[in-house]
């Protein structure tokens, strides 16, 4: 399932539905909303670029990694303090795969899905700056 | 013809996003995007340097491909294009 | 939550349970009863001084990674192909930490504290061999 | 004075486990275990090399600490002590 959606989903069952012949090992990272002096945090995407390159890097990670199962859920709109923001599942063989794939995965989306963020705060909001990226070089 | 331009983050604040306009034949992606920002002087100024060039974190986007900005004198807007500009994304 | 049983886990609960002030990511490995052509597999722990150590472990991987959340549940007896083995839980204020401390903390287990495995084919048992460790060797 | 052995895994299917056995006061780890593998012919092989030295994946514990296996016959067993022999831990 790779799905940039408002609800937030069940890890327990994104994992038992992931699970496979030759599964040995599941490495899950799950983005949460930091107390960073935030009230909420506010996110949007280029929705249809956005599901279409969480698609790519999915594939891209279960090449180089060899892995068995990608699982990508991107939460969007207000989320408070506490809230799941990116649950990825990656399942693999072996963990020293499952943590690459999952690691790959997470600076992949990190550094070029069209996803923002806007800390909401008392005295005001804030996008948050990125990682990566500029729009002149070809690197 | 008729092309899309969306903003999006803090871009889009300032400039609204989803706009539909009536480009003129020939027009390239970075006079477009001007003409669209200069209604909007802070969304202007988010965007291009003095000399109207995209600021070097402006990144841009055609149909959903990437278009380097040093790239986008040369890009010539066709009827039914969907151009996106924004910030640095910070997903995540 | 430090604990080796026989039940299984709910992973969102142990997630949930987990947040807390300054939460960014959670780095999650649920290791998996994989089909090598097993029936089932069996696992025995030296009960007391495998809970000591994997309390030892969550105390050195929070500190050496700055986590600020550790639950391990390792679990033992019969288990079926697909069932959870090890779940290990890390939360932290910023991925690479969740990432390093998670994967800490398995190698650590993996080198060091006494469980021990037994497969269960249709034509016998086969225990596990380590992947690290022996009795000799000051190292 | 009473001593409890444990033996994990392979060596417990041969020899048992939670053995608690009378030994003799100044009697050393090493002897210790050769006495009570000794039952069982298998289960001596699987621990112990022809010379009756401990082999190298051996893992010895007294009272959950490790005890080096070439510490041995240098460690004397003290009442109450609980002795644990085992094969390489494969958790996880």
């Amino acid at each position: 399932m790779i799905a940039i959606q408002k609800e937030d989903v069940d890890v327990g069952k994104l994992i038992d539905a992931a699970k496979q012949l030759g599964t040995g090992a599941f490495v899950i990272f799950d983005g949460i909303v930091r107390d960073d002096d935030i009230v909420e945090m506010e996110l949007e995407a280029y929705h249809d670029v956005a599901l279409k390159e969480l698609k790519r890097i999915a594939e891209e990670a279960k090449k180089i990694h060899n892995l068995l199962s990608v699982d990508i859920i991107h939460r969007i709109g207000r989320l408070a303090v506490g809230e799941n923001i990116l649950i990825i599942v990656v399942g693999a063989g072996h963990r020293a795969k499952a943590f690459d794939g999952c690691r790959f995965i997470i600076e992949a989306i990190k550094a070029g899905v069209p996803i923002w963020k806007k800390e909401l705060r008392k005295n005001g909001g804030r996008w948050v700056p990125g990682e990566h990226q500029h729009g002149t070089g070809k690197i | 013809m008729k092309v899309k331009v969306r903003f999006f983050a803090r871009f889009k604040e300032l400039l609204g996003t989803d706009i539909v306009v009536d480009a003129a034949t020939g027009i390239a992606l970075n006079g477009l995007i001007r003409d669209i920002a200069a209604k909007n002087s802070e969304g202007y100024d988010e965007i291009f340097d003095e000399n109207g060039t995209f600021k070097d974190f402006v990144i841009l986007m055609r149909n959903g491909k990437r278009i380097d900005s040093t790239d986008a004198p040369q890009t010539k807007i066709e009827d039914g294009d969907e151009i996106a500009v924004f910030p640095p994304v910070a997903g995540g």
